[in-house]
C-alpha cells in the first residue's frame, strides 16, 4: 500500500504539465458558464475530462482554444500564455481539436478535408497546388490510417455519421498537433466504432500524442484515460487517475446531483 | 465530379453566347420595319419609370401632340413622323443603350433629346459619335454645354444659369437702398437646380448682395430642418432656392415650422407646379419663379399648341410639354429647310449645320443657339399675386405688378 | 462516387475534354463581334462581358469565402472613377490609369477589409452596404474634384478616327482578356492551398480556425483581390462608357445584381458568375424588348434572389446539374438492363427469331 | 447661439426617431442573429400606407397604425416563421441578409410600380405649424413623431422588462440553448421578436410620413445611418442601440451648422468604421456583437 503510494507520489513528481489553465472564467449575461476553473493536463498522457451536462465544459474547451475569449484567468501551453490568443495561433502552436457535434466541411471531398489543414511551408508556397504530391500522399495515409481511404473522393456531407468522425480526426492529425483535443469522440456513435476510435487514440498516444478527451461514456473514459478531471458548475472538482476519481465523494455527489 | 459539371457548364456558356447574337437580332428584325421609306422615324428615350418618371411623362405627352398635330398638318417633307419611344428606367446606362440601339438596330431617321441633365451628357455622346443632330428638351445645366457637343440644341429658352435674369435686373433697377442686402441660398446638389440659384448668386453678388447662407443638399434630402435652421438664423432679406418640386415644399414648410420671413423669395420649378399652393398650405403670396412657357403667351405657334394640346389631353400644356414640343419644332424647322431627313450623316451634318446658323420660331419664343448650343434667351419671373401665378417680368410681358415685399407665410 | 484509381485512368481524358470546352468557349466569345448584326448587339454584348468581369469579381470573396457583398459597385465605382480622375488630373495614358486605378482601389479595400472582417458576417454586410452610400455621398458632394452630381466626362482612350462601332469591338475584346485573366487567377487560387483554406472558411470558418488556418488574413486577402479585379471592370467599362455618375456608379442595384448573377450561375464554380451574368444581361435585354416599360425589373431582381436563396442557394445551374446528375445513373443501369434483356429476350424466344427467319 | 440651441431640438427630436428604429433593427439581430435589410423598406411602405390612407380617407395619418401595427406585426412573425426558420443556421446570416435585400427590392419595386418614383408628402393642416421654447422653435409635426418614438420605446422597455414575454425574449437574445434548457420555446418568441421589430417599423413610418417626403427608393437612405447605430451601439443591445442613435442624431444635427447636409450624413458612416476599428463589439453592446 505504501510502496503503491509512493509510486504514486513519484509519478506525480515526474509529471510534465502541456496544457493547464489558472482561474478561468466565461460568464454569459448571468449564467456563469466557466468560473474560476484551474486545471493541469498532463504532457503524454490520454486526459479525460468529465461532468455532468452543463458543467462548462464545452465552454471551457472553446476559452482554451481560443474561440471564446475567457473573462478572466490564463492559459498557457507548456508555460507559455496563449491566454486570448487567436484560434488559429494556438492551432499552430500545437493544439489541435475536434468539435462536439463533428464539424468538417461538407461539400468538400473527404481528402480535401485533410488537405484543408496543411501548413504551407512558407507564404510564398501559398499558391502552389493543394493537390501538391507529398501532401497528398500524407493525407491519403491519415485517411487510411482512420479507415476511410476509399472515402477520398466523396463530398464530406455524403459520408455517416461515424465516418464523419473519423473524417475530422484525420483533418486534426494532419496539421500535426501534439496536444488532441477531442469534444465527445463516443457521441452517437456505434459501440464498434467507439472501439476503433479508441485503438486510434491508443496507438497515437503511444507514438506521443497528447490527448484531452471530453466524454460521457464513463466506462470508455475508465477503460482509455491515465488521468481524469472532474468539473461541476464551470470548475474543476477533482482529478487524479481514473480509479481515484472514481470513487470521490464530491464526484459521485455531483452526478447524483444532491 | 466536379469536371464534368464544369465541362457542362462551359459547353452550355459557349451555346448560350452563340445562341444570344441570334436572339437579339432575331427578336428586333421583326420589330424593324424596312420599308419605312414613307414615314419619318423619330426616335426618344424618356425615363417613364424610375426617379424622373413624372416629367418624363410630361415630355412624352408634348412629343406625342407634337407628332399627331404635325401627321394632321402634312407631315413633315410630306411623310408622316412616327415615334419610337423607348424607356431607359431614368438611368444613365440605359439611356446610352437606347439611343445606342434606335440609331443601329431601329435605324431611326432623327433623334429627339431624353429628359434630365443627368441623362443628356451619356444620351448626347451617343449622338454625337453617330453623327446624329441632338435637340434636347432638357438639360440646361452649364455642364452640357461644356462638353464640346457640336451637335447639341437646348430647345428651351435659356439655360439655367440665366433662368433668374430678369429678376437680377429688376433687383438691379432699384435704389440701392431698396434692394434686399442679404440673401440666402438653397440649392439641391443637381446640375439643372444648381445653377439657376447660383446664376442669381452670381448676379446678386457683383452688385453687392451679401450671401448669408448658401447651402447644398443631395437629392434625396427629405429632412430640410436643419437647412431651415441654418437660413432662418441668417435672417436673409431674400431666399433663393434652386429646387425642383418636392423639396421646395419640404424647405418652405420647414421655414414656415422656424417662423422665417424673408423679404423676397424665389424658388425654381416648384412653384409653377398646380400642386403647389395646396400643397404649402396656399400661403404663396408673392412666392417668385421663372418659368420658360406660359400658355398665355402670344408667339405665333403657340395658340395653336395650346389648343391642339387642351383639346387632346383636356388640360393646358405644362412646360415639360412646351419643351419637348418646341424640340419638335426645331427639328422639323431645319428638316424643312435642309429638305432631308435621313440617318446618312451628310444629311444630319446638314441640320447641324442649319441651326447653328439660324433661328427658329416656337412656342417659346424665338430661339437661336451658340456654338455650343446654348439658346440665348432668359425665362420669364412669374410671382403668385392675389393667389394666382402669373408674370411679372419682364414688364413688356407682364400680366400683374411685381410684389416687392413678400406678405408673411 | 469515383475512387482514386477512376480519377488518374479517367483525368487523361477529362482533361482533354475540359481543353476542348474552353476553346470552344474562347472561340464563341472572340468570333461574337463578327456575328453582331449591328452595333448595338456589339454594344449589349460589352455590357455582357461586364457584368461577367464583375460578377467573376465578386465571386473571388462571395464564392471562395462565403462572404456576400452586397456593396461591390463601390469597388467598380471606385476603379472607374480613379481611372477617369487619374487620366484628367496626371495626363498619364489610360490603361496605366486603368491599372493604377484598380491598384488604388485595392488599397482602399484593405482598411475597410480590415473593419469588416475581422468579426463575422454580420459586419462584413454592414459594412459592404454602407461603404456604397458613404461613396455615393462623398463622390456626389466632393464636386470640385469627382465633378460631384453634374457627372464626369471619362476622356476616350482611342483617337477620334476610332468609330463607336470599332470602339465597341475593342472593349468587347479588353473585357473578354480581362474576364480571362480574372478566370484564370480564380482557377489558380482554387486549386491552392490557399484556395482550399478559403473554402474551408466558407464551409465553417470555426472550424478552419481551429485548424490553424488564419482565416482573417485569408479572408483579406480574397477580398482585395476581389476588389481589384472588380475596379479593373469598373474602370473598363468607364473607359467605354464615358460618363460617370455617382448615383449610378455606387448603386445599391449594381451590386445586387453581382449577386444575383454569382449565385444564379453557381458562386462554387470557375465559369458560373460568367453565365449569370449571360443570363442577367441577356434577360435584361430580353425583358425590356419583349414587355417593354415596367418598373418590374426592381421586384424581378428581389424576387428572383429570394427564390435563389430559399430553394437553390448552390446556384440555379449547379442545381439543375445536379438534378441531372441524379438522373444520369440511373438512366444508364436502366439502359444496361434493357440491353441485357434485349440479349436474353433475342437468345431465348425461338419463336420471333423463327419469325424473323 | 440660437442657431446651435435650435439645432440640438432638431437633434433631439431626430434622434429620438432613430432611437426607435434602431431598437427594431437590433431586436431582429438578437433574437436571429438577421440582419434585417428590408426594415426600412418596411418602414417606407408604413410611411406610404400613412400616405394612401390620409389621401384616401381625409383623415389624420396617425390613425392609419391602427391597421399598420397589427399588420406588421403579423408580416414579421410570419416572415420569421415562414421564410427565416428554413434557412440553414451555418450560413443563416449571410443567406437571411440577401432574403431580407430581396425583400427590400421587392418592397421598393411594388412601391414604385404602384406609386411611381415622385416624392410625396402627406397634407397635414398642422404641416407648417409650430411654438417657441427655449429659444427654438418646435414644428408640431416633429414632436408628435418624437412622442411617439418615446412612448414605443417606452412600451417595448416594459415589455421587455416586466412582462414573462420579455423575460424569455431577454433569455432567448443572451444564451438560445440556456433559454431552450429552461423550458423557452424560442422559435416562438423569435417569431413574436420579429413581429415587435416590425411593428415598431410600422409606428416609425407612421411618424415619418408627418414631416418627410417619401419616395420608394428612400429606405436605402435610412438603412445605412441604422446600420450604423446599431453596430455602434452593439449588436443586439436595444438600450446601445437607443444611446447610440440620440447621440448621432445629435451629432448630425449639429454637424450641420459647420458642414453641409451630405457632410453631416457622414457621421453615421465614420462612426461605424472606427467602431468596428476600435472596438468592433460596440460602445454599449454586451457579448452578442463580439462574433458578428
Amino acid at each position: 500500500m505504501t510502496a503503491l503510494h509512493e509510486q504514486g507520489a513519484g509519478q506525480q513528481e515526474s509529471v510534465r504539465i502541456g496544457l493547464a489553465a489558472t482561474g478561468l472564467s466565461k460568464a454569459f449575461g448571468g449564467v456563469r458558464a466557466v468560473h474560476d476553473a484551474t486545471v493541469a493536463f498532463h504532457h503524454g498522457k490520454i486526459n479525460a475530462l468529465i461532468g455532468p451536462n452543463g458543467s462548462g465544459k464545452t465552454t471551457f474547451f472553446n476559452c482554451v482554444t481560443g474561440m471564446i475569449k475567457p473573462d478572466s484567468g490564463t492559459v498557457t501551453y507548456y508555460g507559455a500564455d496563449i491566454t486570448g490568443k487567436a484560434p488559429h495561433r494556438i492551432a499552430r502552436a500545437g493544439v489541435g481539436r475536434s468539435f462536439q457535434l463533428c464539424r468538417i466541411f461538407p461539400r468538400m471531398t473527404a481528402l480535401e478535408n485533410v488537405l484543408a489543414a496543411v501548413r504551407p511551408p512558407s507564404k510564398t508556397r501559398l499558391l502552389a497546388s493543394a493537390h501538391h504530391h507529398g501532401d497528398v500522399a500524407r493525407a491519403r495515409e491519415l485517411l487510411s490510417r482512420v479507415g476511410i481511404e476509399h472515402l477520398e473522393g466523396a463530398e464530406a456531407r455524403a459520408l455517416s455519421y461515424g465516418q464523419q468522425k473519423l473524417l475530422e480526426l484525420a483533418g486534426v492529425l494532419m496539421a500535426d498537433p501534439d496536444t488532441i483535443m477531442l469534444d465527445e469522440p463516443a457521441g452517437g456513435v456505434n459501440p464498434a466504432l467507439i472501439e476503433r476510435i479508441a485503438g486510434l487514440v491508443r496507438s497515437l498516444n503511444a507514438e506521443g500524442k497528447t490527448f484531452i478527451v471530453v466524454e460521457h461514456n464513463m466506462e470508455l473514459v475508465m477503460s482509455l484515460s491515465d488521468h481524469v478531471v472532474v468539473f461541476d458548475r464551470g470548475s474543476q472538482i477533482s482529478e487524479g487517475p481514473p480509479s481515484v476519481v472514481q470513487n470521490d465523494p464530491r464526484v459521485l455527489e455531483a452526478y447524483l446531483g444532491v | 465530379m466536379t469536371v464534368p459539371n464544369g465541362l457542362r457548364i462551359t459547353a452550355l456558356a459557349a451555346a448560350s453566347c452563340l445562341a444570344l447574337t441570334a436572339c437579339i437580332s432575331g427578336d428586333d428584325q421583326g420589330t424593324d420595319a424596312e420599308g419605312g421609306d414613307d414615314t419619318i422615324r423619330i426616335g426618344i428615350s424618356l425615363p417613364l419609370t424610375g426617379d424622373f418618371a413624372e416629367p418624363g411623362k410630361g415630355v412624352q405627352q408634348g412629343y406625342e401632340a407634337w407628332a399627331a398635330y404635325t401627321n394632321e398638318n402634312g407631315g413633315l417633307l410630306g411623310r408622316d413622323v412616327e415615334l419610337t419611344i423607348l424607356d431607359d428606367q431614368s438611368n444613365a446606362d440605359r439611356v446610352a443603350a437606347d439611343y445606342e440601339r434606335l440609331i443601329n438596330e431601329d435605324g431611326v431617321d432623327l433623334v429627339f433629346g431624353p429628359f434630365s441633365t443627368r441623362l443628356v451628357i451619356p444620351a448626347a455622346q451617343v449622338a454625337q459619335d453617330y453623327g446624329f443632330l441632338f435637340v434636347e428638351p432638357a438639360g440646361a445645366a452649364p455642364e452640357v454645354f461644356s462638353q464640346g457637343f457640336d451637335n447639341l440644341f437646348y430647345a428651351a429658352p435659356a439655360v439655367a444659369d440665366d433662368h433668374y435674369n430678369h429678376l437680377a435686373d429688376a433687383i438691379e433697377a432699384m435704389p440701392a437702398a431698396e434692394r434686399p442686402q442679404t440673401a440666402a441660398y438653397a440649392a439641391m446638389d443637381d446640375p439643372f437646380a444648381m445653377g439657376t440659384a447660383y446664376g442669381l448668386k452670381a448676379r446678386l453678388e457683383a452688385m453687392g448682395v451679401t450671401t448669408v447662407a448658401d447651402e447644398v443638399y443631395p437629392p434625396n434630402t427629405t429632412d430640410f430642418s436643419s437647412i431651415a435652421a441654418t437660413i432662418a438664423s441668417s435672417d436673409a432679406d431674400i431666399m433663393v432656392g434652386g429646387s425642383q418640386y418636392q423639396d421646395a415644399v419640404n424647405l418652405i414648410l420647414a421655414l414656415q415650422q422656424l417662423d422665417y420671413q424673408p423679404r423676397m423669395a424665389a424658388f425654381s420649378t416648384a412653384p409653377t407646379n398646380p400642386e403647389f399652393p395646396e400643397a404649402i398650405g396656399e400661403k404663396t403670396e408673392g412666392i417668385l419663379s421663372p418659368t420658360g412657357y406660359t400658355p398665355e403667351a402670344d408667339y405665333p405657334s403657340n395658340q395653336e399648341f395650346v389648343e391642339f394640346y387642351t383639346e387632346e389631353y383636356g388640360t393646358a400644356p405644362g412646360e415639360d410639354q412646351a419643351n419637348a414640343w418646341t424640340t419638335g419644332q426645331v427639328v422639323a424647322a431645319a428638316v424643312e429647310a435642309v429638305g432631308c431627313a435621313d440617318p446618312e450623316p451628310d444629311c444630319q451634318q446638314q441640320l447641324i449645320d442649319w441651326l447653328h446658323e439660324n433661328e427658329v420660331e416656337t412656342v417659346v419664343g424665338p430661339l437661336s443657339w451658340d456654338a455650343d448650343g446654348r439658346p440665348e434667351g432668359a425665362h420669364l419671373i412669374q410671382q403668385y399675386v392675389d393667389g394666382q401665378i402669373r408674370i411679372v417680368l419682364p414688364e413688356d410681358a407682364a400680366e400683374a405688378e411685381l410684389i416687392v415685399e413678400k406678405p408673411a407665410w | 462516387m469515383p475512387s482514386a484509381s477512376d480519377r488518374t485512368r479517367g483525368s487523361g481524358l477529362t482533361t482533354a475534354l475540359k481543353i476542348v470546352g474552353i476553346l470552344a468557349l474562347a472561340a464563341a466569345v472572340l468570333s461574337f463581334p463578327s456575328f453582331a448584326a449591328n452595333p448595338f448587339i456589339l454594344s449589349v454584348g460589352v455590357v455582357i462581358m461586364s457584368y461577367a468581369v464583375l460578377a467573376t469579381g465578386w465571386n473571388f470573396v462571395g464564392g471562395f469565402t462565403g462572404y456576400m457583398s452586397l456593396g461591390h459597385a463601390a469597388y467598380s465605382g471606385l476603379g472607374g472613377y480613379a481611372t477617369a480622375l487619374l487620366i484628367i488630373e496626371s495626363g498619364i495614358n489610360p490603361w496605366l490609369a486603368l491599372v493604377l486605378g484598380a491598384l488604388l482601389t485595392a488599397v482602399i479595400a484593405v482598411p475597410v477589409g480590415i473593419a469588416s472582417l475581422r468579426v463575422r458576417g454580420a459586419s462584413f454586410v454592414i459594412v459592404s452596404i454602407a461603404f456604397v452610400l458613404i461613396l455615393q455621398l462623398v463622390f456626389q458632394s466632393w464636386g470640385e474634384f469627382t465633378g460631384g452630381s453634374n457627372g464626369l466626362r471619362v476622356p476616350r482612350p482611342f483617337g477620334p478616327d476610332v468609330l463607336r462601332p470599332e470602339q465597341h469591338e475593342r472593349f468587347f475584346y479588353l473585357h473578354a482578356a480581362v474576364l480571362a485573366i480574372a478566370l484564370l487567377t480564380w482557377w489558380l487560387i482554387d486549386r491552392s492551398r490557399f484556395g482550399i483554406g478559403l473554402k474551408a472558411i466558407r464551409e465553417d470558418e470555426d472550424k478552419a480556425q481551429a485548424l490553424g488556418i488564419p482565416t482573417f488574413n485569408y479572408k483579406l486577402v480574397a477580398f482585395v483581390v476581389s476588389a481589384f479585379f472588380t475596379a479593373v471592370g469598373g474602370g473598363l467599362y468607364a473607359l467605354w462608357f464615358g460618363f460617370l455618375d455617382p448615383i449610378f456608379q455606387f448603386s445599391i442595384l449594381i451590386g445586387s445584381y453581382m449577386v444575383l448573377m454569382s449565385l444564379l450561375g453557381g458562386i462554387r464554380s470557375l465559369f458560373g458568375p460568367m453565365l449569370g451574368a449571360l443570363v442577367v444581361g441577356y434577360s435584361v435585354e430580353f425583358f425590356k424588348n419583349e414587355y417593354g416599360d415596367t418598373q418590374f425589373h426592381l421586384v424581378a431582381t428581389g424576387l428572383l434572389l429570394g427564390l435563389v436563396v430559399l430553394f437553390m442557394p448552390d446556384g440555379v445551374l449547379p442545381a439543375l446539374a445536379a438534378l441531372l446528375r441524379r438522373f444520369r445513373p440511373q438512366e444508364s443501369s436502366i439502359r444496361e438492363v434493357t440491353q441485357a434483356e434485349l440479349a436474353e429476350q433475342r437468345n431465348s424466344d425461338p419463336i420471333t427469331q423463327g419469325a424473323k427467319r | 447661439m440660437s442657431l446651435f440651441v435650435q439645432s440640438l431640438v432638431l437633434g433631439v427630436l431626430l434622434g429620438g426617431l432613430y432611437a426607435l428604429l434602431a431598437a427594431g433593427l437590433t431586436l431582429y439581430f438578437g433574437v436571429m442573429r438577421v440582419v434585417m435589410i428590408a426594415h426600412s423598406a418596411f418602414l417606407i411602405l408604413a410611411a406610404y400606407l400613412a400616405w394612401v390612407f390620409t389621401r384616401e380617407t381625409g383623415l389624420d395619418p396617425l390613425l392609419s397604425m391602427v391597421g399598420t401595427v397589427p399588420l406588421f406585426f403579423v408580416v414579421g412573425v410570419a416572415i420569421q416563421r415562414l421564410l427565416m426558420a428554413r434557412l440553414r443556421p451555418a450560413t443563416l446570416t449571410m443567406m437571411s441578409v440577401l432574403l431580407t435585400f430581396s425583400i427590400a427590392l421587392v418592397i421598393e419595386g411594388m412601391l414604385g410600380w404602384l406609386f411611381t418614383g415622385t416624392q410625396r408628402r402627406v397634407r397635414l393642416p398642422y404641416g407648417g405649424a409650430d411654438f417657441e421654447a427655449a429659444g427654438a422653435n418646435v414644428a408640431v409635426v416633429k414632436l408628435i413623431a418624437f412622442v411617439l418614438a418615446a412612448l414605443s420605446l417606452l412600451a417595448l422597455y416594459l415589455l421587455l422588462t416586466r412582462t414573462r414575454f420579455g423575460q424569455a425574449l431577454r433569455a432567448t437574445i443572451q444564451h438560445p440553448e440556456a433559454a431552450r434548457l429552461v423550458g423557452i420555446d424560442t422559435d416562438r418568441t423569435a417569431g413574436y421578436g420579429f413581429g415587435i421589430g416590425l411593428a415598431t417599423a410600422a409606428i416609425g413610418g407612421t411618424a415619418l410620413a408627418l414631416d418627410s417626403t417619401i419616395y420608394p427608393s428612400l429606405h436605402w437612405h435610412w438603412i445605412g445611418p441604422l446600420m450604423a447605430i446599431i453596430v455602434v451601439g452593439g449588436l443586439g443591445s436595444i438600450p446601445g442601440a437607443a444611446i447610440a442613435a440620440m447621440i448621432l442624431g445629435i451629432g448630425q444635427a449639429l454637424l450641420q451648422i459647420p458642414l453641409n447636409t451630405t457632410w453631416a450624413q457622414t457621421i453615421f458612416y465614420v462612426a461605424l468604421f472606427v467602431t468596428l476599428m476600435v472596438r468592433p463589439q460596440g460602445f454599449f453592446g454586451g457579448r452578442l456583437a463580439q462574433r458578428f
